[in-house]
């Protein structure tokens, strides 16, 4: 019905006026998320001039390994994020997860086989019903995952307070695979799911019209609603993904510690939350990327690395020094990513990366119906 | 000559008992020239298992743990097994298959400490009393649910009053090791039960001295009106009990950093070492506090 | 069916109604009615209130003295959350504060002699210090978060995890206890039968509605909370608003570790306020002021703080045994959420527009 | 002519908010092929007819025949589906998402799985090439003004292949050229047999588009016209169930005020003292350069200029929103530094903005406290006025510029767009500032209270204040400033005199033809 050539009324568009002067050939919606990038390279690097036996493919595969199961539950609270929710189930549902493993297989002698799709449609399913009733009563996602966290942290009591050991042959044996890489280092079944699942969700979040429905609801719910855009069903949506990512990390979780527990997890959730804003993504929704989130799990990984090789500092100091580097990275990636834009202020400010700064662009108020 | 590395991944700071016994190991390490690598997991399993990979990353001559529970330790104790690294344990056993995947191990045993509790009440004289007339009804602050002693010293608690008909326990409810939550659960239970409760069984002593306080606000005489029994032998508890306000306290004793360096030079030295170490640990009732309290480092 | 259709008389009246039900502050009182009279039925004596070395001794009291610190924080991070912001470190701001307090005065017990009394540092001066630490704490987050632009949630992260090893730093990790009786009567003391703590949340929350009420001071929070750049353009400072918000919550938690620390008589670096956040953000929203910022209710925060202490005790006094607590709290919760939400409350409200049609 | 077979037909809608009784039995019809013009002043019901046939809100009462066909829309994805293509009053649009995807998403079933940006980026250049509009696509949104969000609005509407479209004041930031744009594309489509539903408060549109005309008062129909049927001046009488008068005093040439008299008052008061305001070689990266300019009290400088010009960016550097880094501001011949909105408003400066839903209201605060907010945070945190002096400053500005509303106390998100309009000229009305910038501060309001309002501001001009007035309009431009300024470039090019110039001479230098 439209036709390009003939539909234009006047010779030429006009442009509007240039932008301000050139800038770096990068692309300064990039920038953020090449500053953590750098500050990530920075960090690693500087454990490695400081300790020994820090600087090594294994070590930085270990960060892979010891994180699998957090980078997972990441993934999906980096789709809630976006949307502009919160998840606070997901630890809880993590230690659901492998209790019920646990309990199934060991105690109940069921085929993993069956276990585990199980297990993964019962996280999707507690996700489902936070996300139903976030959507159909509309409520604060933060008050109904808090009620699922302390549901399925009582589930696990529920089933057993103690800890269920895993001895089945299939446990076992998947715990014992690595993938030999270079260097006589390797990698487990966890890394490779998880980077499965990254990569599924970055493809997920940026290449199709769920995924960018997502950043529209997280920018401003109201308008996404008006524009048409299917707010509802990708509401619910997310929440099963996060409830079966929390799943997903269960099962990772009980490949890596082979029990099942009630008290693993504990303050997974808050874990998987700084790590994807730390990973550049916004808490007030609509702007991140999901290979943030991988960053993000890699410098909290790293900072705990570095504390662990370090070896002589006390409970306390331990507290401190995690607070104190955390804080310099945010302040280091804030003054970083900003020393372009700071030419410009709000407006400007918003411009350049309006797509990455919470501080400067508007809130979108919800209940308004414009007009 | 390179001194000995040690690698010790501690459980958190979640409790004074905690950090007297981190403060012991350290001490020790310090005194017998051996260099620590110190790991505070934060309650969390998984930060002890990053840690205990990182020490082979960093390749430690030995590695010791307080696990966090019993469980899951097979897949990164198997890598310390591969690279040769001993492992010992302390404070708590751990539940793996192949038994050579660690050394020895240094501890207390929780499910004992519960069972101490419980001989000491039955033979007290004016529970004995108590028992003739009637029944004894128990109230109990377990801690924090899920966790090992919270477990074990139910658990060995109960065991020793099954066969005694009269002892009841009527409520049970987490005090999750804190004076504050001891203090707030302890108020409730005397509000819905008043003069019935006779015993109180806590399952560390900071609950136990929170509990006191409620005791002492409901107009009720802790040590006389309710007897209370308790697990750690803080300085707190000897306190307590010199007061005449706590009637026993069962020691767990966390100073095991003398006993686990010279197990690690042992070891390193290529010695044979048992299998299982106990700590040195008694019963103190409050006739001997005043006696033991100026022996009390913590 | 449709309100034209009907008389006005009976629309006004409908409509009063609505007005009622939708009121702020029913749904909570609803709920807390609710969680007391399930007490009751568990608990005839739940109600009593008996006369006790001259202070009033009973379940609700106990409800009422416990639910204090609650209550100031909630009231702190209630203008925090209006602001469209949240704080998460403000039970490591409660334990830092009573380390701070608790080491100062100190005093040692000295078996056989000695004043177990004494104290270290005097106790103004402590209280001071404490007050002054936490004040302090809140302005680090104000800043870090107003000035320096870091998100909520990470600003006050940092201290949520740095805090607490601070506050054990400064214990040692040990559990102070004290032995300076007058600093007992913060946290266990009684004044005209009450507990002295309820003074405190009252003396807090009347200070904050004249702050807010009376002042602009309300109007420039919500404002900044619902459309920062408007509020901006408007000329409201919201910078400088957002600061004293955390600054001011910062000192909550800090009157709400006195009180703690004073009512245990002791400084728990490790344990004192672990989760309060959740408790603190929960009783907020529980209370019907939103964490998307605006319009937000004291005395909602308050009530909201009262129902998870009632329901703390009502746990407790049940005997509901603690594998099952999380369970019953969650279903707590959830009813409680539903029942507030828009949806069911006009179910509700229609089902009384009905009812009145009869 | 017409086929008379409705496409759409909405029948006895009605629908009541609370307090408010916003449409009363409405009956709509839709002609294949139409532009239907829905006019009505401001709070009249035409967002909310619109809403409705979209699955916003639902009626309480009524139906909705499409082709003969019942629907009951219940979300404006169903509406979508059903093929209805909506721009809202608003622009509701996802700031933080490109323009591209603001224009593209969702409207194609292919891309559900995949979405291939490249086509995605042509397309949208395509469209906005149409509206004679071409940017960087890939930006996000919220980079631009609100009057290319306003052309991406309509772009995405135009996106699909919609058989209703429904266009709710589109025009409302649009400048000369993006409107006749849009006009064309609507007759263009109108061929193509679409049936356009349209809402504007611009007669002159009304009467160059329009085939037929539904007037709307208070919620109740007044009555549908042909086009050809009503004068304007009976169109007016209609929709506001009274004769109106004309343009108030006006200043500039298009006025009724003689010219020679006009010129008189221009000088005498800027001899006797200096301008209010004088700012000097104004510039900051990214924004204006070098731009210079005398605002004197009791005068009124307009600002003109294309989409993207620069106006707003001056008047937020002038406000202190956006720090100047070159350049002096002087108030009353003293060199002031402004640095903040509030430094602005102490020196007694006040700044109206030009996007309302984002700069402007706040939405769930009621419409009393909107109007008190600045004067609120001029007077300080502690300055309170007493409850009883703000019920009455909300009523007397509600009395004064004609809010329709039940009470002050609504929050002022539920007020249609132009009485939000008119909440934020009251609330910086209530600073009595010295000096006040408005940026197209008739947006969305109706014909006849626009002539109230800016008779109003104008009256308090004449009474010694200083007028700032930047609008799209180069008529309302002419009619109501006394020197207009020409932006282009960012840059300012001309001052001229209204006195002296006409519409052709001022688009000639707007679009570059002279200086
Ligand atoms: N969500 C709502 N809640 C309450 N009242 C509303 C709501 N939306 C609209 N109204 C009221 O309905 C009436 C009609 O508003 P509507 O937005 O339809 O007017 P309009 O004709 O579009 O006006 P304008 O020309 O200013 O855009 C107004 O009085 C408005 O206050
Ligand atoms: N090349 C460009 N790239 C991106 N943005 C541009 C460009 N040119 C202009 N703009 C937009 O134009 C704005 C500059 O003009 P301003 O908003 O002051 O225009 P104006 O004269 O008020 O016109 P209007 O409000 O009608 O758009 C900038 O904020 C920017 O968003
Ligand atoms: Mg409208
Ligand atoms: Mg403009």
């Amino acid at each position: 019905m439209r036709n390009e050539t003939d539909s234009r009324f006047f010779a030429a568009p006009r442009a509007l006026p240039a932008r301000a002067p050139a800038r770096p050939r990068l692309d300064p919606r990039h920038l953020p998320f090449m500053v953590t990038l750098g500050l990530f390279g920075v960090m690693f690097g500087a454990g490695s001039v400081a300790f020994d036996g820090f600087f090594s493919l294994q070590v930085f595969l270990n960060l892979f390994i010891d994180n699998a199961f957090l980078l997972i539950a990441a993934v999906g609270m980096t789709f809630v994020i976006i949307s502009g929710g919160i998840d606070l189930s997901v630890g809880s549902v993590t230690a659901l997860t492998t209790m019920v493993l646990a309990h199934l297989v060991e105690n109940r002698g069921w085929s993993p086989v069956l276990v585990i799709p199980l297990v993964l449609l019962m996280g999707a399913t507690i996700g489902l019903i936070h996300g139903v009733v976030i959507q159909y009563f509309s409520l604060q996602p933060f008050i109904v995952t808090l009620a699922g966290m302390f549901l399925a942290r009582g589930l696990c009591y529920l089933i057993s307070v103690d800890s269920i050991a895993i001895s089945h042959p299939f446990f076992t044996d998947i715990s014992a695979i690595r993938y030999p890489l270079p260097f006589e280092t390797s990698v487990s079944v966890n890394v490779v799911m998880a980077l499965g699942v990254l990569l599924g969700a970055v493809y997920l979040a940026h290449s199709t019209r769920l995924g960018r429905t997502l950043y529209a609801i997280g920018g401003s719910e109201q308008s996404a609603l008006l524009m048409g855009l299917p707010v509802a069903r990708t509401k619910i949506f997310v929440y099963t993904f996060s409830g079966f990512c929390s799943a997903l990390a269960g099962i990772a979780f009980t490949f890596y510690m082979l029990s099942g527990y009630g008290l693993h997890a504990q303050g997974m959730e808050m874990d998987a939350i700084a790590a994807v804003v730390v990973g550049g993504t916004l808490l007030t929704g609509g702007a991140g990327h999901v290979l943030g989130t991988l960053v993000g799990v890699l410098i909290y990984g790293t900072i705990q690395t570095l504390i662990m090789f370090e070896g002589s500092l006390s409970s306390w100091w331990t507290k401190i020094v995690i607070g104190l580097l955390l804080l310099v990275f945010c302040l280091l990636q804030k003054v970083l990513a900003r020393a372009p834009a700071r030419q410009g202020s709000t407006r400007a400010a918003r411009q350049d990366t309006g797509q990455t700064h919470p501080v400067s662009s508007p809130i979108e108020q919800t209940a308004q119906v414009g007009g | 000559k390179d001194s000995i590395v040690l690698g010790f991944s501690q459980v958190g700071a979640e409790s004074e008992w905690r950090t007297a016994n981190t403060q012991s190991i350290k001490e020790a390490a310090t005194q017998e020239g051996i260099t620590l690598k110190f790991s505070d997991a934060q309650q969390k399993q998984e930060n002890q298992i990053k840690a205990i990979r990182s020490f082979i990353a960093q390749r430690v001559n030995v590695i010791a743990f307080s696990p966090v529970v019993e469980t899951g330790w097979e897949p990164v104790l198997r890598e310390a097994k591969a690279a040769r690294i001993p492992v010992i344990l302390t404070d708590r056993a751990v539940s793996v298959k192949d038994e050579s995947l660690w050394l020895s191990f240094l501890g207390s045993d929780f499910v004992e400490e519960g069972r101490r509790a419980a001989k000491w009440l039955v033979g007290y004289a004016p529970i004995q009393e108590l028992a003739a007339k009637g029944e004894v009804n128990i109230v109990e602050l377990q801690g924090t649910v899920g966790s090992a002693p919270a477990i074990d010293r139910k658990k060995g608690f109960e065991e020793v009053l099954k066969d005694q008909p009269k002892f009841k326990i009527i409520r049970s409810q987490t005090g999750d090791f804190t004076r504050a939550k001891g203090k707030e659960v302890m108020e409730a239970f005397l509000k819905a039960e008043g003069k019935k409760i006779n015993v109180l069984y806590a399952h560390n002593d900071d609950m136990a001295i929170g509990a006191i306080q409620a005791i002492e606000e409901a107009g009720l005489k802790p040590g006389k009106d309710v007897i209370i029994v308790s697990i750690d032998a803080v300085k707190g508890a000897f306190e307590a009990m010199i007061a005449g306000k706590l009637n026993c306290t069962v020691e767990c004793n966390p100073q095991l950093g003398p006993q686990l360096m010279r197990l690690v030079k042992d070891v390193v030295a290529g010695k044979q070492v048992p299998r299982r170490i106990v700590t040195q640990e008694s019963v103190f009732p409050q006739e001997s506090a005043a006696r033991e309290f100026p022996n009390r480092k913590y | 069916m449709s309100a034209a259709t009907k008389s006005p008389g009976a629309s006004r009246a409908s409509e009063s109604l609505r007005a009622l039900v939708r009121g702020r502050l029913f749904w909570p009182l609803v709920t807390l009615a609710l969680l007391l009279s399930f007490n009751l039925a568990f608990n005839a004596h739940f109600f009593s209130i008996t006369v006790r070395d001259g202070h009033l001794y009973g379940s609700l009291i106990d409800i009422l003295n416990r639910a204090a610190p609650l209550m100031i924080v909630a009231m702190g991070l209630t203008l925090v959350i209006a602001t469209h912001g949240i704080d998460i470190s403000v039970g490591a701001v409660v334990a830092i504060s009573g380390a701070v307090a608790a080491t100062l005065i100190g005093g040692q017990l000295t078996p056989g002699g000695g004043s177990p009394e004494a104290a270290g540092h005097p106790m103004p001066l402590a209280i001071i210090a404490a007050l002054g630490v936490a004040m302090a704490l809140g302005m680090w987050n104000g800043a870090l978060i107003s000035f320096f632009g870091m998100q909520p949630i990470i600003a006050t992260l940092i201290l949520l995890v740095a805090g607490r090893g601070v506050a054990q730093l400064i214990t040692g990790g040990q559990i102070i206890t004290i032995y300076h009786t007058p600093y007992f009567f913060i946290g266990n003391g009684f004044l005209a039968g009450l507990p002295f703590s309820l003074f405190i949340v009252t003396a807090v929350l009347l200070l904050l509605l004249v702050l807010t009420r009376r002042t602009a001071l309300g109007l420039f929070i919500e404002a900044v909370g619902l459309n920062p750049v408007a509020a901006r353009f408007a000329g409201v400072r919201a910078r400088a608003i957002t600061f004293w918000a955390y600054a001011f919550c910062g000192l909550c938690a800090g009157i709400a570790g006195l009180i703690i620390s004073s009512n245990v008589k002791s400084a728990d670096g490790n344990n004192a306020g672990l989760l309060f956040e959740l408790d603190a953000i929960l009783a907020v929203v529980l209370g019907g002021t939103s964490l998307n910022g605006g319009r937000f209710t004291l005395v909602g925060s308050v009530l909201g703080a009262l129902i998870i202490q009632t329901l703390t005790t009502t746990i407790y006094s049940v005997g509901v045994p603690p594998e099952v607590t999380l369970v019953v709290k969650a279903a707590v919760v959830f009813l409680v959420s539903i029942l507030q939400s828009d949806r069911v409350r006009n179910r509700i409200t229609s089902m009384g527009k009905l009812g009145e049609a009869l | 002519m017409m086929p008379t077979v409705p496409v759409l037909e909405m029948r006895g809608i009605s629908k009541r908010f609370s307090g408010v009784q916003a449409l009363q039995g409405v009956d709509f019809r839709l002609l294949p092929g139409e532009v239907h013009t829905v006019m009505g002043q401001n709070g009249a019901g035409k967002s909310t007819l619109i809403k409705i046939l979209t699955g916003v809100h639902r009626p309480d009462s009524g139906r909705i025949l499409l082709r003969g066909q019942e629907i009951k829309p219940r979300s404006p994805l169903e509406a979508r589906k059903l093929g209805i293509s909506t721009v809202y009053q608003e622009v509701n649009l996802c700031p933080n998402l490109s323009v591209a995807e603001n224009i593209c998403l969702g409207q194609d079933a292919s891309e559900t799985f995949a979405i291939r940006w490249k086509q995605m980026h042509q397309k949208a250049e395509a469209l906005l090439a149409d509206l004679n509009l071409q940017l960087d696509v890939t930006a996000p949104l919220s980079s631009y003004s609100i009057a290319v969000q306003q052309v991406c609005a309509i772009a995405r509407a135009l996106s699909t292949q919609a058989k209703i479209l429904i266009l709710d004041e589109p025009t409302s930031s649009l400048a000369e050229d993006e409107v006749k744009m849009l006009l064309s594309v609507m007759r263009k489509l109108r061929a193509q047999g679409m049936a356009i539903l349209f809402v504007t408060h611009f007669l002159e549109q009304v009467f160059e588009i329009s085939d037929r005309i539904t007037v709307l008062r208070n919620g109740e129909l007044v009555g549908e016209y042909p086009v050809q049927e009503v004068s304007r001046i009976e169109l007016v009488t209609r929709m506001v169930g009274r004769e109106v008068a004309g343009p108030g005093p006006g200043r500039g040439k298009s006025a009724r005020v003689p010219a020679g008299t006009q010129a008189v008052v221009d000088e005498a008061p800027a001899s006797a003292e200096g301008p209010f305001l004088s700012a000097e070689g104004l510039g900051r990266r990214g924004s204006v350069q070098d731009v210079g300019l005398e605002v004197r009290r009791g005068k009124a400088l307009g600002m003109g200029g294309l989409l993207g010009s620069g106006r707003t960016e001056l008047a937020r550097l002038l406000f202190g929103i956006d720090r100047a880094e070159k350049g002096s501001i002087k108030i009353e011949g003293r060199a002031a530094r402004i640095s903040s909105p509030l430094e602005a408003i102490q020196h007694g400066i006040g700044f109206c903005p030009e996007d309302r839903k984002h700069e402007g209201i706040v939405g769930e605060l009621s419409i009393r406290e909107n109007i008190l907010l600045a004067l609120q945070a001029k007077r300080g945190i502690f300055r309170t006025l007493s409850r009883k002096r703000q019920d009455e400053l909300a009523a007397g500005y509600i009395e004064a510029l004609g809010i329709k509303t039940p009470s002050a106390e609504k929050p002022i998100s539920q007020l249609s767009g132009g009485n939000q309009q008119k909440v934020l000229l009251a609330r910086w009305l209530a600073t009595e500032p010295r000096m006040l910038i408005l940026d197209e501060p008739t947006r969305g309001i109706d014909v006849a209270a626009k002539h109230e309002i800016m008779g109003k501001v104008m009256e308090l001009c004449d009474k010694g204040m200083a007028i700032l007035f930047i609008s799209s309009e180069i008529e309302e431009v002419l009619c109501y400033s006394d020197r207009i300024a020409v932006m282009r470039d960012r840059r300012k090019v001309s001052e001229i005199k209204s006195g002296e110039a006409d519409e052709s001479m001022v688009f000639k230098i707007i679009a570059g033809g002279q200086v």
